[in-house]
């Protein structure tokens, strides 16, 4: 395999990024479309080609993907500690590659069209560019910290594109909650890295998942407050996972991060960035499961399943179609955060591994798909409320096709991506706990139900008044649409487990009918549901709504937690703290210094009455002058 | 040498001489009176070196020149001090000492 | 002449040669061509210096040395390692970009000019000292024409401001004065003469007591140009007061005095003082990160807001510098660096903005993204890379801090550490407010809508301060190897 | 006797001669012609100033009285030019102001017999003849100081100085009589053989100190400062700030390391809490002054507790930082002193406040005043700053670290002061700013020497280098 090429694949988007972003006044908008996706084109061949030469040409050494690594030195910390730039090449990464490049291509060509006409066209896709550069860089890093720099490229990238209507409050709004949330996070993730570098004398991936390697088998060398050290940068770490995976209690931005272009949307808060959270946690898999007994992992498990079902509950209720999807994104991510929590390491145990890496695979298909279609009926529709819609599918075909096979592949009918994915995620959590695996289950039924709820939302029920008709989408929004399409279908059949496990040795897995054939119920029970109450316009769902009343209102506004952070935020950081640390630095610190020199001036003035002008005062003072210093000296002589 | 007389007495003279005219020279109100009090500070010393000399240190004359050389000086500095005044007194009418008061803090 | 003393004797031509300007092109023109040369004698010292220490392993090199008053032993003693290589470039680059930003100064420009070019002097001169008087005498040197440039050309209250970063700075090195000849005093502990010879004095084991005494002494003698809590709240001030190429030169370069000066001397040659007294100073200056982005939060004067950063950037440089290991070291000489560049483009984009709008108020401001694209977009560049992004030099800097500070474990390091670290987030909300108030929403006043666009010398000042910033962050290596391999003699006293 | 070894006399004897020939040429020049008497003075003190740097042998006249060596001469020579410097500011003012009163001459004669007592002062080597120095070089001055007759705060100047200073003389000659009383002797050489520290002998110390400080100007004896220099004319002002307390301090130093050496344990802590008290009080006193002269007298009380440090060390260093310091003083004092007297006699004004907006008006007189004050205020890399911290390091050669530190707390509060002039000549616009005039040549080369001395004699460090050999003399 020619390593030359796969650098290639993140420098291409660089040299996009560079030459829009330097030149973005001379380049013609029309012609900038063409760079962008021109470039990505050969990236996204190329990344084929690396997966091509990767899984089939190279293959496995003595039963296991080997690991490819290439790297030079960018920075020296300390003799041993350093940050190199590389790239890694391991079945995780490969596949890493493929959903980057196909998703972001999608994204490119369909940004063709719905960005049209858009002032900041050029900037649009120069953001893009870096965007899946930082991307790319972030799949591929050989270290944490080369993770770490990527990590913090792709949260600025995100920055950039949800901000990008930047005359728009609430976008602009929207940007810096994404970012300081993450930035949050990044803290916890940056600690973790430099507990990590400080306890094992490195940040290479290759030597910390190491099974044999000193730092796993180290770990308890050291505690603090009942956990190994390293126990605590892992869980730091997945606190930094957590806050790009918008988990729970790190998600709030993720909703809001909608205010971004849908295509970015589509790429960024749905397929590729958000995922980073989970490819870390596996990318550090081996030392998440051997240290402390996967201590760590257990705390991954319960935020995954816990923020799945959160997730879940406050999509139903969701009327931004955007945000539903931003809430079922969650939702998802949460699967995949607790089939990563409930795997094992070597053989067939690697199964939640195995399989949350799949579900990675297939939702970034999927929700590209729908956020794509969303952009679509947005586009068409001019709002992103359902109270706009309804009715659709008579004016948008393909979206309506499109978005239905989206909505049964996240549903988890068969034989639709979604269905494999999931049920091997339910049959690891089942075999881990059952509890989680009834979670599982219950977010599986209202996921199906959520989702089919905007889609009988959007398509079917009474139309809107729309002020000019809904037309279907110009041919490079839809041809994307078609093409994800196609893989939503067709991926799920792809031997992942020969491909992917966490000792990357690969193994098979076989259908568990019974466990496959509940999921599938719950699926269609959920899609059952909204027919019931969606199909047509009907008061059912009100009533049902205010059935739960309170619960049905707490869930609306997201269980409060956008208020809880802002009073933590606005009253006590900024209100609190901010001000308290900017007044007593101009009333105390500052008031101190200026009034030393103050005192020294008045002290001047009230001294002055000693120069009183009587030669007789001086003469008095002369006289007691010098009768103290004689007193002074005798007194030092006796001494 | 005075007999009957020690040095010890006529320096307790000398001082009080001395402090007197430090007294004067602060409560005096009249600038004249403050140059007189100056000369009761100066004959103080005058006297001091005169008596060392002769009770102490006969052998030389070192502190009966020296006294000498203090008359004339003060004699000078009080013709200077005096004709200041007097230009002063042209110009205010008046030599007491609350009127020179105008510089002060 | 040699390589060294063309610092001095350059500008000190330039002054010379603005006395008999008439007007301000011809003040502007001469200021630029000294300046100019003077970069390119700084770019061609790197190149001397990488080419010098191949053959020559001594600590500093282009060593020359004058007896200047014999009977203290005072030399005029200069000579180079890398962390000075590296501060006089930033020197001459800012020195630069603030002409460049200074292009249209009306009042009294020959004036400005030489005050200007004076303040570079001492710079240049304390970075190339060897001799702890003449470092001194470069000090004030520095310090005292900040007093007319803000006086003469500052806005707001310049005249309380300007009186108050003098007092306090010349307050600060006459308590350096006191360590400095508690330093020299101390000078003959081996049996030697007394020399303020830093390279001499390093090698003499001054005795622990003195040390002790006379650490905090030195120490805060030079921390306070950096801005150290409690004692910075000259700078917020002053910097609000001050014309833009006057912040710049004093937050980019001014104060990095201090960094290095505690590096220099009271580190260098005090360390066992260092390491008795370092958990208290962690503790100071790891507070003053915090502290200095938290009141940085709620400021509204977009200069205010810029000097709080620094006091919370600079913060980390002294946090770094006594941190006591290689890593933190470099990290805090590439802080210095960085933030030098950072900050000084920051003013000059704030000068910019002010001189458009006539307001500094951020809460005024609004949308000008759109009226004025080039300006607002290196802002955010700006802000980005004051925030910590990877790509610009303030990740280089920071990393090697933090990597640097867990080395020591200690639970007083450790409590500093996290509190430092924790100051990336807080750095994000208040950039991210401004960028998000000032910057972009809609254009809030109509008048707005005809601002000027960027000229040419303004674009070229920029560049000037952004290039470095990009540099450094994409590839540190050569950089940080330079200067790395200045660190090991400092290393010998703290182990 | 060797009438050659007169020749040790010769700076005295020139400097009687010029009184002499100032005497006659007075008597001869017509009425109209009186101009002419200031060139003649500023000439013949040129050449005698002149005269000076050729080398005088070191050795002692009538049996001891009158002594003299290299560091004297060196001083006597610093003087001179200090004189110099002083009449050339002051030639314009007593050409318009003085000559057409008919009192030009005396001038001269008076400003000259003070500094032959000065010369006398520190050339002395017995008590008599520092005695005699001391009352001639104060009584010529207290004339001089009520010499614009028809200005009340000139006589009430005079008058505060006459009876303060008889009252210091009269104090230090019952300290002298007392140590008369405990040696036996007046002659130095002697004295300090048989000094021991007794009650006697302290109470003498302190009384000769307190008769010496008062030239000085040190707290508490300093109060007639301020009042003299505000009432006196610019030049006697200046005078006393610079020569007269320049002199003192060399008597001061000869005392203290010669005479009283054997006291050193005591003084210096006498010193100590003096130096402390001079700084602050003249500091604090500067920080609100109105008024250019008091201003300036107030700072001259400061830099008096600078100097102080310097005597701290008690021998070699000390005495070279201390006249090294005093050089560089009297430039940096004559320097402020000129341009106030330019200003003052081109416009009357002296207050700090109408010299805003001075820069844009008159850069060339700013500048200089500037540097003088920078000077003073020891700003590198003007030569007030090497004064300033060599006076530092000869302190902190003994150890006395908590007193450096004090002094350099009251060097940032000079600093204060010391700026508050520039911002009002640089920083404010002025409402009525004093408008654009050119000096006249006399002025303009005194401001000139001035300001190369404050440039050069800090850089040069030769010049420090060769006080520094001088001083063992005194040891």
């Amino acid at each position: 395999m020619n390593l030359n090429l796969i650098i290639l694949i993140p420098l291409i988007p660089l040299v996009v990024f560079l030459v829009l972003g330097l030149f973005y006044k001379k380049i013609k908008p029309a012609i900038s479309g063409y760079i962008g996706v021109f470039g990505l084109l050969i990236s996204t061949s190329l990344a084929f080609y690396a997966a091509y030469m990767y899984f089939i040409v190279i293959g496995k050494t003595e039963g296991v993907y080997q690991t490819i690594v290439e790297k030079t030195v960018w920075m020296n910390f300390t003799d041993s500690l350093r940050i190199d730039m590389g790239i890694l090449i391991d079945p995780i990464a490969v596949m890493m590659l493929i959903v980057v490049s196909v998703i972001s291509l999608m994204v490119h060509i369909y940004s063709r069209g719905y960005m049209k006409g858009d002032l900041g066209y050029t900037k649009y896709f120069a953001f893009l560019s870096l965007f899946t550069f930082s991307m790319y860089g972030l799949v591929l890093a050989t270290n944490l910290f080369q993770i770490y720099i990527f990590w913090e490229l792709v949260g600025v990238s995100s920055y950039l594109l949800i901000g990008y209507y930047y005359t728009k409050e609430s976008a602009v709004a929207a940007a810096k909650k994404a970012f300081v949330v993450t930035r949050f996070a990044d803290l916890g993730f940056l600690i973790g890295i430099l507990i990590i570098g400080y306890y094992t004398g490195t940040y290479d991936f290759e030597t910390l998942n190491n099974p044999e390697g000193t730092s796993i088998l180290n770990w308890a060398s050291t505690s603090f407050m009942g956990l190994s050290a390293l126990t605590w940068a892992l869980i730091l770490v997945f606190i930094g996972g957590a806050g790009k995976s918008a988990m729970f209690p790190l998600h709030i931005w993720l909703p809001d991060a909608m205010e971004g272009p849908t295509p970015v949307s589509a790429l960024i808060h749905a397929a590729t960035m958000v995922v980073a959270g989970v490819y870390l946690v596996a990318r550090l898999f081996p030392m998440y499961y051997f240290i402390e007994d996967g201590f760590a992992l257990n705390i991954v498990a319960f935020v995954g399943a816990f923020t799945a079902l959160f997730a879940a509950v406050i999509a139903i209720t969701q009327t931004d179609i955007k945000r539903v999807l931003a809430f079922s994104t969650m939702s998802q991510l949460g699967y995949m955060m607790l089939a990563l929590g409930v795997s094992g390491y070597e053989g067939h145990e690697g199964l939640g591994f195995m399989s949350s890496m799949f579900h990675l695979f297939t939702h970034a298909m999927f929700k590209a798909l729908l956020f794509l279609c969303a952009g679509s009926v947005i586009h068409a529709v001019h709002s992103n409320f359902l109270k706009d819609m309804g009715g659709l599918r008579k004016y948008m075909p393909i979206t309506n096709i499109t978005f239905l096979i989206a909505a049964l592949a996240i549903a988890g009918v068969p034989p639709l991506a979604g269905f494999w994915s999931k049920d091997e995620i339910l049959v690891a959590t089942f075999e881990h706990s059952l509890f989680l695996y009834v979670i599982g289950l219950f977010v599986a039924g209202l996921t199906a139900f959520y989702i089919f709820r905007i889609y009988f939302g959007i398509f079917w029920g009474k139309e809107s008044n729309y002020k000019d008709k809904p037309h279907e989408s110009p041919g490079s929004m839809t041809a994307p649409l078609l093409i994800l399409a196609f893989l939503s279908i067709v991926v799920g059949f792809i031997p992942f487990s020969e491909f992917i496990s966490p000792d990357k040795a690969g193994f098979e897995t076989h259908l568990n009918y019974p466990l496959a054939a509940i999921a599938v119920f719950a699926g269609l029970l959920g899609i059952g549901l909204s027919w019931i109450f969606y199909k047509k316009e009907n008061e059912l769902a009100d009533k049902f709504a205010s059935r739960f009343g309170a619960f049905y209102t707490w869930a609306y506004h997201k269980f409060y937690f956008d208020e809880l952070y802002l009073f933590v935020t606005k009253r006590i950081l900024f209100n609190v703290i901010a001000k308290t640390a900017a007044r007593f630095d101009k009333k105390y610190v500052d008031g101190t210094m200026v009034g030393i020199g103050n005192q020294t001036v008045s002290t001047s003035e009230r001294i002055k009455v000693m120069q009183s002008g009587k030669v007789q005062d001086y003469a008095l003072a002369f006289i007691a002058g010098a009768v103290v210093l004689a007193i002074i000296c005798i007194y030092l002589w006796l001494n | 040498m005075i007999p009957g007389i020690s040095i010890y007495e006529i320096l307790t003279v000398t001082s009080i001489l001395f402090f007197i005219g430090v007294y004067g020279f602060i409560t005096r109100t009249n600038l004249i009176s403050i140059l007189i009090s100056v000369e009761l500070i100066l004959n103080a010393s005058v006297v001091n070196f005169v008596i060392i000399n002769k009770y102490l240190f006969p052998e030389a004359l070192q502190g009966v020149y020296f006294s000498i050389f203090i008359i004339a000086v003060a004699a000078a500095e009080t013709a200077l001090a005096v004709s200041i005044i007097i230009n002063l007194y042209r110009q205010i009418s008046s030599v007491e000492v609350k009127d020179i008061e105008t510089m002060k803090y | 002449m040699d390589i060294l003393s063309l610092f001095i004797v350059l500008p000190v031509l330039t002054v010379l040669v603005l006395v008999f300007t008439k007007n301000l092109k011809q003040a502007r023109m001469v200021a630029l061509a000294g300046s100019l040369v003077q970069l390119g004698m700084a770019i061609n010292l790197i190149f001397a210096y990488l080419k010098e220490i191949k053959t020559n392993d001594a600590i500093m090199v282009f060593i020359k040395d004058v007896v200047w008053f014999k009977n203290f032993n005072i030399h005029y003693n200069i000579g180079v390692d890398g962390i000075s290589v590296a501060l006089l470039v930033l020197t001459a680059i800012v020195v630069l970009a603030g002409v460049f930003i200074s292009w249209k100064m009306e009042d009294l420009p020959k004036e400005f000019f030489i005050s200007l070019i004076v303040l570079s002097i001492g710079v240049y001169g304390f970075f190339i000292s060897i001799d702890l008087f003449t470092m001194f005498v470069f000090f004030e040197i520095a310090v005292i024409p900040m007093y007319l440039l803000i006086g003469i050309w500052g806005t707001g209250p310049r005249e309380f401001s300007a009186m108050k970063l003098t007092l306090m700075l010349m307050g600060a090195s006459a308590v350096l004065l006191v360590g400095i000849l508690g330093i020299y005093f101390n000078s003959d502990s081996d049996g030697g003469a007394l020399t303020f010879n830093i390279l001499e004095i390093a090698k003499v084991n001054i005795p622990f007591e003195v040390q002790r005494l006379f650490f905090p002494i030195t120490f805060i003698g030079f921390a306070v140009i950096g801005a150290l809590f409690p004692f910075h709240t000259w700078s917020p001030d002053g910097h609000a007061s001050a014309p833009t190429a006057v912040s710049m030169l004093h937050a980019g370069v001014l104060m990095k005095l201090g960094g290095y000066g505690v590096f220099r001397v009271a580190i260098y040659l005090l360390p066992e003082g260092a390491l008795h007294w370092s958990w208290f100073f962690i503790i100071l200056s790891a507070f003053g990160v915090i502290y200095g982005a938290f009141a940085a939060i709620k400021q509204t004067d977009l200069k205010y807001i810029n000097a709080y950063s620094s006091v919370s950037h600079l913060g980390l440089v002294l946090f770094a510098l006594l941190m006591l290991n290689k890593t933190a070291w470099n990290g805090a000489i590439l802080q210095s660096l960085s933030h030098g560049f950072m900050t000084a483009l920051f003013f000059a984009l704030i000068g910019m903005i002010y001189g458009r709008t006539h307001t500094r108020d951020v809460t005024k401001l609004g949308g000008l993204l759109k009226v004025i694209p080039f300006i607002s977009a290196v802002y955010v560049i700006a802000g980005l890379a004051s925030l910590g992004l990877p790509g610009f030099s303030g990740f280089v800097a920071e990393m090697n801090i933090f990597v640097g500070a867990f080395e020591n474990d200690n639970i007083y390091y450790r409590i500093g550490t996290v509190i430092a670290v924790s100051a990336i987030v807080v750095t994000a909300v208040y950039i991210l407010r401004v960028v998000g108030i000032m910057l972009m929403g809609p254009v809030n006043n109509e008048a707005y809508l005809n601002l000027e666009r960027v000229r040419w010398y303004e674009k070229l000042g920029i560049l000037l301060l952004l290039l470095p910033i990009i540099a450094i962050g994409v590839a540190p290596l050569w950089l940080s190897e330079l200067i790395l391999k200045s660190l090991d003699p400092f290393l010998k006293g703290v182990l | 006797m060797n009438f050659s070894s007169f020749l040790l006399m010769r700076q005295e004897i020139a400097l009687l001669v010029i009184i002499l020939l100032l005497v006659i040429a007075e008597i001869f020049i017509p009425k109209k012609k009186k101009v002419s008497i200031v060139h003649l003075a500023l000439f013949l003190f040129g050449i005698h100033a002149i005269i000076g740097f050729f080398e005088i042998d070191e050795s002692s006249l009538f049996g001891g009285m009158f002594r003299t060596n290299h560091l004297i001469h060196f001083f006597k020579n610093v003087l001179n030019i200090g004189v110099l410097i002083l009449l050339l500011q002051s030639a314009d003012w007593i050409q318009e102001k003085i000559v057409n009163q008919n009192k030009g001459s005396e001038f001269f004669i008076l400003l000259f017999s003070s500094l032959l007592g000065i010369y006398f002062m520190i050339s002395a080597g017995d008590f008599l003849m520092f005695y005699l120095g001391l009352e001639l070089s104060t009584l010529p001055v207290t004339a001089l100081a009520a010499y614009e007759t028809m200005k009340r705060i000139s006589s009430e100047s005079g008058i505060k100085l006459i009876l303060s200073s008889a009252l210091a003389s009269g104090v230090s000659l019952f300290g002298i009589s007392m140590l008369y009383a405990s040696t036996g002797s007046i002659y130095f050489s002697e004295v300090v053989q048989v000094l021991s520290s007794t009650n006697l002998t302290l109470l003498g110390m302190v009384l000769l100190f307190a008769g010496i400080s008062f030239k000085i100007s040190l707290v508490p004896f300093h109060f007639w400062t301020a009042d003299v220099y505000e009432g006196a004319p610019i030049s006697i002002a200046s005078y006393l700030s610079v020569i007269s307390k320049g002199g003192a301090v060399f008597i001061l130093m000869i005392l203290l390391f010669t005479v009283l050496r054997p006291l050193a344990h005591i003084w210096e802590n006498m010193i100590y809490v003096i130096a402390i008290a001079t700084m602050f009080i003249g500091n604090l006193f500067a920080l609100r002054q109105q008024n250019m002269k008091r201003f300036l007298a107030f700072s001259s009380i400061a830099q008096a507790g600078f100097i102080l440090l310097g005597i701290m060390e008690g021998s070699k260093l000390g005495t070279a930082t201390v006249v090294y310091f005093v050089l560089i003083y009297i430039f940096s004092n004559l320097a402020a002193f000129g341009v106030i007297q330019a200003i003052s006699l081109q416009t009357g004004k002296e207050r700090i406040k109408d010299y805003e907006g001075l820069y844009r008006t008159n850069p060339n007189l700013s500048l200089v005043l500037m540097l003088a004050l920078f000077s003073l205020a020891g700003i590198p890399p003007v030569a007030g700053f090497f004064g300033k911290f060599f006076l530092f390091t000869a302190a902190a050669s003994k150890g006395f670290y908590l007193l450096v530190f004090l002094a350099v707390v009251n060097v940032t509060i000079s600093l204060y002061y010391y700026l508050i002039v520039v911002r009002a000549m640089f920083l404010r616009k002025g409402e009525n700013p004093i408008p654009f005039f050119r000096n006249k040549i006399y002025m303009r080369i005194g401001l000139v020497i001035t300001v190369l001395g404050i440039l050069l004699l800090g850089i040069y460090s030769p010049i420090y280098d060769y006080i520094y050999d001088l001083s063992s003399a005194l040891n």
